[in-house]
């Protein structure tokens, strides 16, 4: 449990943070980064959020089972895309949506970046984003609440 | 398919054949469980015959110190064998840095043998 | 083209993705209750086992699978190879068999064994992991590849060890095993990045077809140590072998099982090194590495049985026992190395050598199914009585009969004792070893014997032994368990029983794998 | 296969086992009665009638067949049983004296001599599984006592067999070595020259004192120490479970004769005598029931009456260091009288001896 100052600072701060985190997940076939350090980038605006605000606050939003139910959805969603590409594409996580006109579909050019490129890669990325955000948060948040246990004892 | 199973196993050096083996440990079982039952299969159950054989000696009311112990087996071959066996118990320390040192050891075994150093 | 078909074709990627699916999903299915998620993961392995053998039937006709993941374009560029690529060859299959069967086993068996645990849910996706990780470096036909896939087992094998908590041991186990798996796989992933630095190929093919000895030199060798000692230190090999005790000793028994396999992957890694990757220049005196398995197997075999002799922890006695199991392989592959990797000698006047390393191979298949029976009965007896210590146990075959004569065969078989599998693949090994030196087969058959001794002193501490009060009531393992245990016996059975018939089908197409690394080589280029 | 050869195989495998059963266990009564009568007259005693042994069978099998409290029923039935049966199937694969072995042939099966050492491991598997099975101090004491002795004499025994072999794989055109029957068709005496022969001597006079160990008998008995533990590993046994291990040593005592004298002495005399046919075969019977007689007199007569127990751990210290030397220096003689003998040009010791 912090003072006001830092519960407000961390709450401003907060939505920043996310932001940056999410882009840098977004544009990680294109930029440095990528799911792992986007999902890296979003959990520690959340471990900011648990640090300000404490563990039990926290506990009452957030259960450590649904983060566990989202880390098993992005690790679903990373294969299932593979298992995708292998039904449409012929092959284990064939790229399947490049040189289409589906969402990402287009074909990456040599002079400018562009979002709308990179095929499965940005789905991928989204889903290794959603499991590291889950899964770091989840690990931060047993091991603080383990800690809070045994300061309270 | 039928021969395929039958056939010898050949090591190059020998012969095994476990079904030829087996079907002849089958028929000598046949004629001892024969032999055997011509004897007398009967005893008195629970009476003084039944007891454990100690020389005399009254049996334990505990059962369990009638067991004698896994570490006390093979007395006479860990004691002529001592010398080995205490050598090698040093090694095991169980501690990570022993292992670490191990594997160092090793590799340094192995560049000397591969002519590295 | 029918739906057999295009299974067969997807089944490498299919054999890894399937277990991997499994394990993202098992928490999810593990909200719908217990029996629903065992079900489960038992159909996704039972569905890895359908690919693995429909796979197997392939790769037993003598073609080598290959897989590219992501695309079906060529994947040769000028002279890079790009996208990941998987090479099914005779012993990777055949490694993927017992690694099907062991898994398999310890699935089936956990079903009772670990009803009364909780973070089952982290239990069955760890082990799945562990699975997929197993089957990933036997595939896999990727250098780098191999090392995430080695790291993907280790760090869930590390998991797993310290899965009981509360004990302290175990933990302790766990910590020690990651510390040296992690030093073994960093040294690992030094050599690839020399080997990559040098050959600017990560494919395993493809890095063996351009070692050639005009090209060898320092690095190469220097390579080469450290993949060999890192893996052999997986493998379990004596003097580096002081954490497999306690890691299969700490472990839950459904997991010291497939610790076996895990163990068992490293040293495929070892042959593949030795056989595939350095076939090429096997000739170089320096790479003639085949007298220092033989000698590394003939200490990693004195050690384990000098050691099991004084063990009274049931499982850890049991692991020293897989140590020196692990021996035999060793002397079995490396007399057939030192043969082949002698420019004076050759495989066809010297057909002792394809003769030990048919047994050496035979013997990994063996041990997997032996020793694999063994730990789970200790995990039976411990399920029975909560009692490790040798000491501490007795009489309980009259209350476990099952368990008693599952133990009996295990016993049998181990320690090679005719009709049992064990006899087999020793007597390959006994009877072709000695030409290279007699000496190898004399410390083999010793060692032998002094298993069984080992072996008899546990049936007899655990088993035999007057009624003693505390065990009075114990009950006879759950069903699962013992059909578990059934699985493996009746494999023991059967592999003992037509030994000529398991040699021709499933040994010898692994022994052509590694004797003819030219096949595996030249792929890329068309030739077979 | 049809059908007329499979069934004179299983017939074959039927009546050579019903034979081998009666042979085994006959001769083996028969040579423990002679054993008996020549160790008392030794010691100046009169000694029992040579039909001693039938007897005592006959009258184990009328006594009662006690089960101790304190033993597993299943286990402490079954191992005598599998003790004798596997003593029996060892005699399968041996020929004996001008008769094949009965299993050579039936599907391309023959004997081999890594086969034979595992064999004769199980009845003494047998007898530590029954010691332990039972319940009592001293027959666990003589069970544990049984098998380090068998670790023990393990040793030189191993180096025996694989000198031989490897001897043999030296030849042109032998395969099979460890098969008995190449072994017995080549005998090495024939093909070694002087180093290789006292090599040989030495492998020998190993396997004989090996002998005694294999068979438990004085000095290598700690296992069972009358006077020490009662009896040891067969303490609590009784009436016919007790005949059956009975039997198992007196057809073990076959086995291991039959086994030195195909190793060692597979001469027959009817070549000598150039005859042929069923004298042929009745000389050649007669004439290893007589060798057979020798070996066991050496190894297990001469011994047991000439010498004292030894303790265990001695027993074990005997065999890994002094025989395994001895052994080894068999060996080592043998390996280099190869060389030797191509060096120098020395013939072999049979040809010195003018024997061709």
């Amino acid at each position: 449990m912090m003072s006001k100052i830092v519960k407000t600072i961390a709450g401003i701060s907060f939505p920043f943070i996310t932001i940056y985190g999410l882009y840098v997940i977004a544009h990680g076939h294109l930029t440095p980064g990528g799911g792992f350090q986007g999902g890296a980038i979003v959990a520690s605006g959340l471990i900011l959020l648990l640090v300000a605000y404490g563990t039990d606050w926290i506990i009452e939003k957030i259960k450590e089972s649904h983060l566990s139910i989202l880390e098993s959805l992005g690790a679903l969603g990373f294969i299932g895309v593979a298992f995708l590409g292998l039904i449409f594409g012929g092959m284990f996580f064939t790229n399947f949506i490049a040189g289409t006109s589906m969402l990402f579909g287009g074909i990456p050019t040599s002079t400018a970046a562009n979002i709308n490129t990179g095929g499965t890669l940005p789905l991928m990325n989204f889903a290794v984003g959603l499991k590291v955000i889950a899964g770091l948060f989840a690990i931060v948040l047993v091991m603080a609440y383990a800690i809070s246990k045994e300061e309270g004892e | 398919m039928f021969e395929q199973l039958l056939k010898t196993f050949d090591t190059g050096n020998g012969y095994w054949n476990p079904l030829v083996w087996g079907f002849a440990f089958l028929i000598i079982f046949l004629i001892i469980y024969i032999l055997r039952g011509r004897g007398n299969p009967s005893y008195k159950r629970g009476t003084e015959q039944t007891k454990v054989f100690l020389s005399g000696n009254p049996e334990y009311e505990n059962k369990e110190l009638l067991h004698v112990k896994a570490s006390n087996l093979y007395w006479g071959w860990v004691e002529s064998t001592k010398w080995v066996i205490n050598t090698l118990k040093k090694m095991h320390t169980g501690r990570a840095n022993d292992y670490i040192l191990w594997f160092t050891f090793m590799i340094a075994i192995f560049m000397l043998l591969l002519g590295v150093i | 083209m029918n739906i057999l078909d295009i299974l067969l074709q997807q089944s490498p990627a299919l054999i890894v993705a399937t277990p991997l699916l499994g394990a993202f999903l098992t928490p999810l299915i593990g909200k719908l209750g217990y029996n629903v998620r065992n079900i489960f993961i038992i159909i996704i392995l039972a569905v890895t086992a359908f690919l693995v053998f429909l796979l197997a039937s392939d790769v037993f006709s003598g073609n080598i699978h290959t897989y590219v993941f992501g695309g079906t374009t060529s994947t040769v560029l000028s002279n890079t190879v790009i996208r990941i690529l998987f090479e099914v060859d005779g012993l990777s299959i055949f490694m993927a068999i017992i690694t099907v069967i062991l898994s398999l086993a310890a699935v089936i068996y956990s079903w009772a064994f670990m009803r009364e645990e909780t973070g089952q849910d982290k239990y069955y996706t760890l082990l799945l992991l562990m699975t997929t990780g197993m089957f990933g470096m036997v595939l896999t036909g990727d250098l780098f590849n191999f090392f995430v896939f080695l790291e993907i087992t280790s760090i869930a094998s590390c998991a797993l060890i310290a899965f009981w908590t509360h004990k302290a041991k175990a933990v302790e186990a766990a910590f020690n095993y990651m510390v040296i798996s992690t030093i073994g796989a960093l040294f690992v992933l030094l050599s690839i990045a020399f080997l990559y630095g040098k050959y600017d190929a990560l494919n395993i093919a493809k890095l063996a077809s351009r070692i050639t000895p005009v090209s060898f030199s320092f690095i190469d060798k220097l390579s080469l140590i450290l993949l060999l000692a890192a893996l052999t230190m997986k493998a379990g090999i004596a003097p580096m072998h002081m954490w497999l005790p306690d890691a299969y000793g700490r472990a839950p028994a459904s997991i010291s099982i497939i610790l076996v396999g895990a163990t068992q992957a490293s040293l495929y890694g070892v042959f593949r090194i030795c056989f595939t990757l350095y076939g090429n220049v096997i000739q170089i005196p320096e790479v003639s590495l085949g007298w220092i398995m033989v000698i590394l197997g003939l200490i990693t075999m004195l050690i384990g049985v000098f050691m099991a002799m004084i063990q009274i922890d049931f499982k850890k006695l049991i692991a020293y026992g897989a140590l020196a199991e692990l021996g035999y392989m060793f002397l079995g592959v490396g007399t057939g190395l030192t043969i082949l990797s002698n420019p004076q000698l050759s495989l066809a006047s010297n057909s002792f050598a394809l003769q030990a390393m048919k047994g050496g191979i035979f013997h990994i298949i063996n041990d997997a199914l032996d020793v694999g029976l063994l730990f789970l009965v200790a995990g039976a007896v411990y399920y029975a009585t909560k009692e490790s210590s040798l000491n501490n146990l007795g009489g309980i075959a009259r209350n476990m009969k099952y368990t008693t004569v599952f133990f009996l065969i295990g016993l049998l078989a181990v320690s090679g004792i005719p009709p049992m599998n064990g006899f087999a693949s020793k007597l390959l090994i006994y009877e072709s070893v000695y030409q290279l030196n007699p000496i190898l087969a004399i410390i083999a058959i010793l060692a032998s014997i002094m298993l069984l001794a080992i072996m008899v002193k546990v049936f007899y501490s655990a088993f035999l032994g007057p009624k003693i009060d505390r065990f009075q009531d114990i009950r006879e393992a759950p069903k699962s368990m013992l059909i578990a245990m059934g699985i493996l016996a009746s494999l023991i059975i059967f592999f003992g029983l037509f030994p000529d018939l398991i040699v021709n089908t499933l040994v010898e197409p692994a022994v052509k794998a590694i004797t003819h690394p030219t096949s595996y080589i030249l792929w890329l280029t068309g030739g077979v | 296969m049809d059908i007329g050869t499979v069934s004179i195989t299983i017939l074959t495998v039927i009546f050579g086992a019903i034979g081998v059963t009666l042979f085994g266990i006959i001769i083996g009564l028969l040579y423990k009665g002679i054993d008996r009568k020549i160790a008392a007259h030794m010691q100046g005693r009169v000694g029992p009638p040579i039909r001693q042994p039938f007897l005592d069978v006959i009258k184990l099998f009328v006594k009662e067949n006690i089960v101790p409290d304190n033993a597993i029923p299943w286990v402490f039935h079954l191992a005598p049983i599998i003790g004798l049966i596997a003593s029996i199937t060892i005699l399968l694969y041996l020929p004996i004296g001008g008769f094949p072995a009965v299993l050579d042939g039936i599907i391309t099966s023959k004997g081999d001599l890594i086969l034979l050492l595992y064999l004769l491991i199980i009845p003494s598997l047998a007898l530590v599984t029954g010691g332990f099975s039972s319940g009592s101090p001293y027959a666990i004491v003589g069970a544990q006592r049984e098998m380090a002795t068998m670790i023990a004499y393990e040793f030189p025994l191993a180096i025996i067999i694989v000198t031989i072999a490897w001897r043999l794989s030296l030849m042109q055109n032998v395969s099979h070595v460890f098969t008995l029957s190449t072994i017995t068709s080549i005998p090495l005496w024939n093909i070694l020259g002087p180093l290789g022969f006292i090599g040989m001597i030495l492998l020998l006079l190993t396997l004989i004192i090996v002998t005694p160990a294999e068979l438990s008998k004085i000095p290598f008995d700690a296992p069972e120490a009358e006077t020490e533990i009662a009896g040891g590993l067969l303490v609590e046994y009784s009436g016919r479970n007790l005949a059956m291990f009975y039997l198992t040593d007196a057809v073990k005592t076959v086995a291991m004769g039959s086994i030195i004298i195909a190793l060692f002495f597979p001469y027959n005399l009817s070549p000598i005598l150039s005859m042929n046919g069923y004298p042929a075969y009745i000389i050649d019977f007669l004439f290893y029931l007589l060798k057979l007689f020798l070996v066991i007199l050496f190894s297990v007569t001469l011994i047991r009456v000439g010498v004292a127990r030894l303790k265990i751990d001695q027993i074990v210290y005997t065999y890994w260091v002094p025989l395994t030397l001895l052994a080894l220096i068999g060996l080592i003689c043998i390996m280099w009288d190869q060389t030797i003998m191509t060096q120098f040009g020395i013939p072999s010791v049979v040809e010195i001896l003018g024997l061709t």
